[in-house]
């Protein structure tokens, strides 16, 4: 994801590959190395790389776990009020409160809070939103390429020995790139 | 390059794919001009919708007394059509999130467009539900919102409260879902597509994706969740549905099966309409090798195992209803049989148990045509198990004064085309403008069945 | 709610949902008068371009009547026009208008009840087609000109000495009969010929030749213990059902003190109602009846051991003998009634009746009814003299002979020739459109009258509303042309104090007793003096009973008697109680003839008598006699016209006439004269297929208690029927079953409930008409029907089992049953259905949004759905509606409500006064209209209320009871008082 | 800061969503309500000076809401049992009767415009007499109160235990013309039968019933 800063440049190198494998391989390697990985870009989700760039998993569970316990909880306290408090209405001689009666519903919401909030999560956490502009390293990338990115942050940065490291992992292309 | 390939696995996609060519393949017939095939089949479910709308349109205007139905028999086409159309809509949630959750891979070439089916599917069974009341205009209603009238709420042990609750949730999820498959191949269309229309559409559709690993990761979550979310979803709704009929004090329709029993026929008839439109689309698209004989036989063989439970079901509810002493329940499966709608019956068991029995030889599977033809028996049998459940069991109950009987007018026949109408001209526009194979998941299966020894040498 | 003024073309806005009923502001027709009558009242009105609902006016009186309150409902006695019984009244009248007819329980005879004929009688009031004003030569005319013109060629005929005829029914009215012999008598040589359309000549002929006087003796049914039925309806159509009904059901309740059953047996060629009531039923040929009443009689005369001679008589039928034990033993509390048009037979009739001393017993001569006059002697005799030109003067009220009697064409023609034909038919019937006069007669409802239906009961007859045409009482009309210009009103008063103030002895002043009687409605006074001699046989010649292949029966059905009500949507679509079609006549046959013919229900068959042929759809009647074939009459009736496009317009829509735009078929054609009196009896000469196919609007389609054979053919145990000795053993008491739930709900107050006599019950459908005109139920029109959408609230369950001589019938009134655990409520989804604190299942049209799930949930079938917007476009007749029960629109549920409207009223009237609700306060329309009494409705809650007395009874059983629904409507078990 | 924007956005959204669902939706006045109508009558009417000043009891002219489920409107021949002698403003007439006796002689009859219509709709002449030239014609007044046609209301059970005009027709002695004073909507209803319950009604316990068909039939 492309965290910029417009205060102070920003420079990275980017190497283009073609391969899931290589792009495995690398991103280990270079992690190995030390070196801080901006972010990997991938035309489909490859198994392993998230372990391979040290990436904590996703805390989405969560969120979906909470909202749907909300929903429920929610929704079985509205069908009690509606039925049994807010006006209680004689149905067919059933109980003021025919709990097992209130149990689809319950679930329906449930699985629909659970669902769409989280989805409204994922958007949220990754910044996405309806006409959002995109920013692309290589049309490429949604294709057949995978990015790597690193960031030179720090003097121990060594370009020359990435470039090799790239290449030996068959890297399409390599190229280093300034913004401000 | 070469490429060994495994002997353990046949792999899934046929014809040694690379990753660009996958995205050539499923994105050309979006890019080329639409064939005449496609014209002629579009048109021809146009007209059919119109014919629906003409048919509903005089419903509304006039009443329902419009269609066949009597005071007896309340339900029938309409009922009918509505579980019919949410059984289709089982199978694109099954194939997604159940076979998802089983690591059954062979799912990424069908599953957008059994997503997409569901979704069409669930479109025109919500239609039934709101034009068979008496003044849909007063739907609304349905909904548990304060009001003027002290506040009056709804009747949250009625069923089709339930029901309601049930669709449009299952509605929502399966979109959400479908949506969300839906991004990264958006992105790649966005990404192929020239500066206009095209791009500037999908880049509004696509959130900005920028395949950044960070986000496939919260993806994949995502996409897990749902699934887990939607597998429990998919069998609560057809359960709901048959709890339209399992709660209530006919006989015929008061039975403790229903439940397992309708779930296996949705996915059962769903299965079948899946394999219907997969061989079309395969062949009409050339994505044979995509949608492989392998993935035709494997849902043939889902399709005999729901059609065994199915036939099951059947006999179970003969067995329960003698067995179980009741004067009524005996006779309305006796009159389910051999009564005076006993023809729709016996459609119904030739349809779905007797024509899937020749699934179990491999060549029979092996022939396209005649699966084809099959799983057309088993679509036409699944809508009449549910004319049998809804009408059957309505038009003789308890009091022999009442009894009655029922015939469709050529209104509820128009509304039934026009329903199927909406559910291609919705499908085939999918063809033309969505990628019909989610592109990004087969790019994640094309190794499998391969492997390269150390990329490229 | 007055909502009866809103006018129809409303923008539907949530307030507005249902479609309104009248607008009287924009409806010329009797305004004036009718705002004075009507109270406060609101005229509709749109506003153009109005953002909220529409402008309502709200016009007050200018000078109120001090005795009318707006809103509140008056009911006023009179006196039943609808047929010849002389039924009592009280009219509901709410804000100037009549809204509903009930029974008047002060009434002698009927004791409060009303047919379902009486029932409907009041759409008449309501009939947009009546003649609003005189007609001469069938165009509008005024009275003035009518009268001059007619009292001028009357002078002329008393000049020259014309023949003047005045051809009418039996007349109950002492003050019309005076009047007509007054204008008669200024005629030398003039006539009043009387005939009934439904003919009992024979009887009075035979009681001229037994008892030496032309009478009609009362028939007491309560007395009865033994009744032997020969082909006489007279629990359905039969001189005054209501009466019998109520005398029959009396002579047959287990919970009277003391219990009573009597013993019936029906000899009859069709199933009719009597029969289906009977305890032993068996089928003869109308041919064959003569000589079982002459074996009977011999029988009886054996053991009297009185010599009768009948010529040759073989062996005796075998239920005979039997029959002739139970009668000889119940001696003088026995009664033998016959229908036949064979005076032989009934002079027969006369001789066992009198054998078996039941003369001044169950037969009163000294009080005879005045319900049939008709002679049909007389009428042949007129009839003859119209052919041939010698009738200068015809005048007709109260009867269609040109419909009635058979060549009608012929008896048209002649009646054309007439010089002065004057009809006073209130509607353009086939005998009026072919007099040179009409002279409207009033509704009923709207004139001054009176009626002794037996001697000795005077009936009378108040206006409850102004004539809303310009129409004019008889009485009125026959005193004119005599010079004579007085009300109808003083008239009848005049009447009164003549020839019936005299006849009683309590009331000293006039003024107080004619108050006391028109506030009654019902008085007794003494009989009129008849002068009956002793019985004594006279010689009976019997010719043999000519045999035949097929024998022919014309019978009134319940609804539509000979027709005379044709134009009434209601009964039209009443389904018949027996065969439960509506909308149309047919051939009835047996199975076995049906099957020996190869013909089916809806086969339409051609059939010869008499030279004429008639063509209609077969219907397959069991417990019919095999040689016959009966067909109904009163149908093909001219005021049918009108019903070519009733019932909702839609693509599929059917018309409800034939092709020839009448609804069903002519039958009296096939009537003749034969031995002095009008036959509906004949020998049907040929019979047979055409091959074309007319689908009848049944409302019961599977008719027997058994399912099919082919499906198991258990019994459904819907009916309980036991033997007498079973009832009278006491039956086991059926357990509450246990319920899973918490007593959620408790009913401290009132719980509504119901109890119907499945015993009493004769499937007459009195209660349908009455619900149907309470309640606003539609009328759906045939091809609905016959698509099983009929709207009736409560309807008649008709079951068969067996047949032939063995085949029994039980009739079930059917209606929401109010269940506690109703099905219905549980699966709405708005809670448009749900229970009230008082034990009544709710139907809440407004809230309804039509899903039709809680009808697919009722077990018993009784909740009914607005397919469509039923018309109300005649405004006139919208009239009839009641303005406390909602006019229900399109796509809404509806049912049986237990008559909530007359619960809150009760309630709040109970709470204004500050008194408790009193057992009996509330009676539903049904129970109230119902002659034999069977249905009881009330507070289940009061340990002493009839319902609760009722619900204890060891009969008492629930439909589908182990639904454990817990329905609210007990059903009392049929019994029959025989062995099996 | 587009993050901050998305975030803003959801959470106004939901927000919003959530008033519109658990708000006062009573607060938007919704189609049928016709609460504050105040329509112009054919004859200017005044409750205020009649009811308020002059003290009339309601049920004087109102006489049905004792008796009749409706309360009625009077007929003109009640309003001329008083106005057979009032024929003009109280002030007019009294000035009237004070120059007349100045100038010694009888009264002349004042009659206001207003009463002039009440007096035409009877078709009285100008001594007030039954003139039957003239043509009566009843005098059209334009309905305030009035409900669905599917709810049925009775005045006999509300007036009988006791229950205020002015609980349901607002502070009529001060309404110079008419007004509907409440939505007269069936949660307006409802909730009042729900606290009569509780409270009973001027002091006297009831019940009034909350089932459908107190007033659906």
């Amino acid at each position: 994801m492309n965290r910029r800063h417009p205060s102070n440049t920003r420079r990275t190198l980017v190497g283009f590959f073609e391969d899931e494998q290589d792009i495995l391989a690398v991103t280990q390697e270079v992690r190995r190395a030390g070196f801080k990985i901006a972010d990997v870009f991938a035309p489909y989700a490859v198994h392993g790389l998230d372990r391979a760039m040290g990436l904590e998993p996703s805390r989405l569970p969560l969120v979906c776990f909470l909202l749907g316990v909300l929903g429920a909880a929610f929704k079985v306290w509205f069908e009690f009020w509606t039925t049994a408090s807010a006006w209680p209405i004689n149905v067919g001689g059933k109980p003021w409160n025919s709990l097992p009666a209130f149990v689809p519903v319950t679930f329906e919401v449930m699985v629909l809070f659970a669902g769409v909030s989280t989805v409204i999560a994922f958007f949220i956490v990754s910044r996405f939103w309806p006409g959002k502009k995109a920013f692309i390293f290589d049309p490429a990338v949604t294709n057949d390429r995978f990015v790597l990115v690193l960031e030179e942050t720090d003097a121990a940065f060594d370009p020359a020995r990435l470039r090799r490291l790239f290449h030996e992992h068959n890297a399409v292309h390599v190229e280093e790139r300034v913004e401000d | 390059m070469a490429t060994v390939y495994s002997v353990l696995r046949r792999p899934l996609i046929e014809g040694d794919k690379s990753l660009s060519r996958v995205t050539e393949d499923v994105c050309a017939s979006m890019e080329r001009k639409p064939s005449a095939l496609w014209w002629g089949a579009f048109l021809a479910a146009l007209t059919a919708l119109l014919a629906g709308v003409a048919a509903v349109y005089h419903l509304l205007t006039t009443g329902i007394g419009t269609w066949g139905l009597n005071r007896t028999v309340g339900w029938a086409f309409d009922i009918t059509n509505f579980v019919f159309w949410i059984g289709i809509g089982h199978a694109g949630t099954l194939i997604s999130a159940i076979l998802f959750l089983f690591r059954q891979s062979w799912r990424t070439s069908v599953n957008r467009s059994a997503e997409a089916m569901t979704i069409f599917a669930v479109m025109c069974a919500g239609i039934f539900p709101l034009i068979h009341m008496g003044r849909p205009w007063l739907a609304f209603w349905m909904f548990p919102y304060p009001n003027s009238r002290g506040s009056l709420w709804i009747n949250f042990r009625s069923p089709l409260v339930w029901d309601f609750f049930a669709i449009s949730t299952y509605f929502t999820i399966s979109l959400v879902f479908w949506y969300m498959g839906l991004l990264p191949d958006l992105a790649t269309i966005r990404d192929r597509a020239r500066p206009g229309f095209r791009r500037s559409i999908t880049s509004f559709f696509c959130l900005g994706w920028d395949g950044s690993y960070r986000t496939w990761l919260h993806y994949e979550t995502v996409y897990k969740l749902l699934a887990g979310l939607a597998t429990p979803l998919v069998v609560s709704v057809h359960t709901i549905v048959s709890w339209d009929f399992a709660t209530s004090v006919i006989p015929g329709w008061h039975t403790t099966i229903l439940p397992p029993y309708f779930v296996a026929g949705a996915i059962f008839s769903g299965m079948s309409m899946v394999l219907t439109l997969m061989l079309v689309v395969r062949k009409a698209m050339r994505l044979e090798q995509y949608i492989t004989v392998d993935h035709v036989d494997k849902m043939c063989k889902l399709i005999l195992v729901t059609s065994m439970m199915v036939g099951l079901a059947y006999l179970t509810e003969f067995f329960t209803a003698a067995y179980s002493g009741n004067r009524y329940e005996r006779f309305a499966f006796i009159n389910r049989a051999l009564g005076p709608m006993g023809w729709s019956y016996w459609v119904m068991v030739v349809c779905n148990v007797l024509a899937p029995q020749m699934f179990w030889s491999k060549r029979l599977r092996g022939n396209l045509a005649l699966v084809f033809a099959i799983t057309v028996f088993v679509n036409i049998g699944m809508w009449f198990e549910r004319f049998v459940i809804v009408v059957t069991s309505l038009h003789r109950d308890y009091l022999p004064s009442s009894w009655s009987s029922y015939a469709p007018t050529s209104i509820e026949i128009a509304t039934l085309i026009g329903s199927f109408g909406l559910f291609f001209s919705c499908f085939l526009l999918f063809c033309r403008y969505i990628p019909v194979i989610a592109i990004s998941e087969v790019k994640g299966v094309l190794s499998y069945g391969r492997s390269r020894p150390g990329g490229r040498s | 709610m007055t909502e009866y003024w809103k006018s129809l073309n409303e923008p539907s806005s949530e307030q507005d949902e249902f479609p309104e009923l009248l607008q009287i502001g924009s409806h010329g027709f009797g305004r004036r008068g009718f705002l004075k009558a009507a109270g406060f009242s609101f005229a509709g009105a749109m506003l153009a371009g109005c953002s909220r609902a529409p402008v309502e006016k709200a016009i007050p009186h200018l000078n109120k009547p001090e005795e009318i309150t707006p809103g509140v409902a008056y009911h006023y006695a009179s006196t039943c026009g609808a047929c010849s019984a002389g039924c009592g009244l009280l009219v509901k009248v709410r804000d100037g208008r009549p809204v509903k007819l009930e029974g008047n329980p002060q009434h002698a005879l009927s004791r409060g009840a009303l047919c379902a004929v009486g029932q409907a009688s009041i759409l008449g009031l309501y009939d947009s087609l009546r003649l609003k004003s005189p007609l001469r030569g069938g165009t509008q005319a005024g009275w003035e000109e009518v009268d001059r013109e007619i009292t001028a060629e009357l002078d002329a005929f008393r000049r020259d000495r014309k023949a003047v005829r005045f051809l009418s029914p039996a007349i109950l009215s002492p003050t019309l009969r005076h009047m007509i012999d007054r204008f008669l008598q200024g005629f030398p040589g003039a006539r009043h010929v009387v005939y009934d359309p439904l003919s009992c000549s024979a009887i009075l002929d035979a009681h001229q030749a037994t008892h030496g006087a032309r009478v009609l003796p009362h028939y007491r049914f309560e007395r009865a213990e033994v009744i032997a039925g020969f082909d006489a309806d007279f629990l359905g159509t039969w001189i005054s059902p209501v009466e019998f009904t109520a005398g029959y059901a009396a002579g047959r309740s287990l919970e009277g003190e003391p219990a009573r059953f009597s013993y019936h047996i029906q000899f009859e060629p069709r199933l009719s109602i009597t029969g289906s009531k009977a305890d032993r039923r068996i089928r003869v040929a109308p041919s064959e009846l003569e000589t079982v009443v002459a074996h009977l009689a011999a029988l009886i005369a054996m053991k009297a051991g009185a010599a009768l001679d009948l010529g040759p008589l073989g062996p005796p039928p075998a239920p005979l003998e039997p029959l002739a034990d139970r009668l000889w033993n119940a001696r003088g509390r026995s009664l033998v009634v016959s229908g036949s048009q064979d005076v032989t037979t009934q002079v027969l009739v006369n001789y066992l009746n009198h054998t078996l001393g039941n003369y001044g017993a169950t037969l009163d001569l000294d009080r005879p009814s005045a319900q049939r006059q008709g002679n049909d002697r007389q009428l042949e005799g007129l009839i003859g003299e119209l052919r041939e030109g010698q009738v200068a003067a015809l005048f007709v009220y109260g009867v269609n002979p040109v419909y009635d009697l058979p060549d009608g064409e012929a008896l048209a023609r002649a009646i054309q020739k007439v010089p002065l034909a004057v009809s006073f038919a209130e509607r353009l019937d086939e005998t009026a459109s072919v007099s040179r006069y009409v002279c409207p007669d009033h509704h009923y409802l709207e004139s001054w009258g009176d009626a002794e239906p037996v001697s000795g009961v005077l009936s009378l007859t108040q206006p409850v509303i102004r004539p809303l045409g310009d129409t004019r009482s008889v009485l009125e009309s026959l005193a004119a042309w005599q010079g004579i210009r007085k009300s109808a009103y003083d008239l009848s008063r005049e009447s009164w104090q003549a020839s019936v103030f005299p006849r009683q002895t309590q009331e000293k002043s006039f003024q107080t007793w004619s108050d006391k009687a028109v506030h009654d409605g019902c008085v007794e006074v003494a009989p009129a003096r008849t002068a009956i001699r002793p019985f004594s046989m006279v010689a009976v010649e019997r010719k043999p009973p000519a045999r035949a292949a097929f024998e022919l029966v014309l019978y009134p059905k319940a609804g539509m008697l000979d027709g005379r009500h044709a134009y009434n949507p209601w009964l039209q679509e009443l389904p018949d109680p027996i065969t439960k079609v509506t909308w149309d006549n047919y051939a009835c046959l047996s199975p076995t003839a049906a099957a020996n013919l190869g013909v089916s229900d809806g086969d339409v068959v051609r059939l010869e008598a008499r030279g004429k042929t008639l063509e209609l759809p077969a219907l397959i009647q069991p417990g019919q006699h095999d040689r016959v074939v009966a067909i109904a009459l009163g149908y093909g009736r001219k005021e049918t016209q009108r019903f070519a496009k009733i019932g909702p317009a839609w693509l599929h829509r059917r018309l409800s006439v034939g092709e020839d735009g009448y609804v069903g078929k002519a039958a009296s054609p096939l009537l003749a004269f034969s031995g002095s009196t009008l036959r509906y009896s004949a020998v049907c000469d040929k019979i047979g297929k055409t091959g074309r196919r007319q689908e009848l609007a049944a409302t019961q389609h599977h008719h027997n208690i058994h399912v099919p054979k082919e499906l198991g053919g258990e019994r459904r145990p819907v009916i309980e029927e036991r033997t007498l000795e079973e009832a009278r053993r006491r039956g086991p008491e059926t357990g509450h079953a246990a319920d899973l739930w918490p007593p959620d709900h408790a009913v401290p107050g009132q719980r509504w409930g119901m109890a119907i006599d499945l015993t009493a019950c004769t499937g007459c459908s009195a209660c349908v008409i009455a619900c149907q005109v309470e309640n606003n139920v539609p009328v759906v029109g045939k091809d609905e029907v016959r698509r099983q959408r009929e709207m009736h609230w409560i309807r008649l369950d008709r079951y068969y089992s067996g047949e032939g001589d063995s085949l029994t019938v039980a009739h079930q009134p059917m209606l929401c049953q109010h269940c506690e655990h109703a099905p219905c409520e549980t699966v709405c989804p708005v809670l448009a259905t749900v229970h009230s604190a008082d034990g009544l299942n709710q139907q809440v049209y407004n809230r309804c949004v039509g899903t039709r799930y809680c009808a697919n949930n009722c077990p018993y079938k009784v909740r009914r759905f607005n397919w469509f917007d039923y018309p109300h476009e005649d405004k006139l007749q919208n009239m009839v509606l009641n303005p406390d029960v909602t006019v229900r629109s399109r796509g809404v549920m509806e049912k049986c409500s237990f008559c909530i409207q007359r619960i809150q009223e009760a309630r709040i009237e109970a709470r204004r006064r500050g008194e408790e609700i009193e057992d009996g306060d509330i009676r539903t329309a049904c129970q109230q209209t119902c002659p034999a009494g069977a249905i009881v409705f009330g507070d289940m809650n009061d340990p002493e209320s009839r319902i609760s007395k009722l619900l204890e009874s060891p009969r008492r059983y629930h439909v589908l009871e182990d639904l454990n629904v817990l329905p609210s409507i007990g059903y009392l078990a049929l019994v029959r008082n025989r062995d099996t | 800061m587009n993050q901050r924007v998305v975030t803003w956005v959801l959470v106004v959204g939901l927000g919003f969503s959530f008033f519109m669902l658990f708000g006062k939706v009573g607060a938007f006045r919704l189609p049928g309500n016709q609460q504050g109508y105040e329509p112009v009558q054919p004859i200017a009417y005044s409750h205020r000076l009649h009811a308020g000043e002059l003290q009339i009891a309601c049920l004087y002219c109102h006489s049905g809401a004792e008796l009749s489920r409706h309360a009625g409107i009077p007929s003109a021949n009640i309003c001329m049992n008083c106005h057979k002698f009032v024929t003009a403003t109280l002030g007019a007439m009294h000035a009237e009767d004070d120059v007349a006796q100045k100038e010694k002689r009888p009264p002349r009859r004042l009659v206001s415009s207003e009463l002039q219509k009440l007096y035409d709709a009877l078709g009285l002449n100008e001594n007030l007499e039954r003139d039957p030239a003239k043509e009566q014609k009843p005098v059209a007044w334009v309905r305030i109160h009035k409900l669905p046609d599917f709810a049925y209301f009775d005045h006999r059970a509300h007036v009988g235990v006791g229950v205020e005009c002015q609980q349901c027709h607002g502070q009529v002695t001060t309404m110079e013309r008419m007004r509907q004073a409440e939505d007269l909507s069936m949660g307006w209803c409802v909730n009042c039968h729900r606290d009569v319950n509780r409270t009973g009604v001027a002091g006297k316990p009831v019940q009034a019933s909350i089932d459908c068909q107190t007033c659906h039939y």
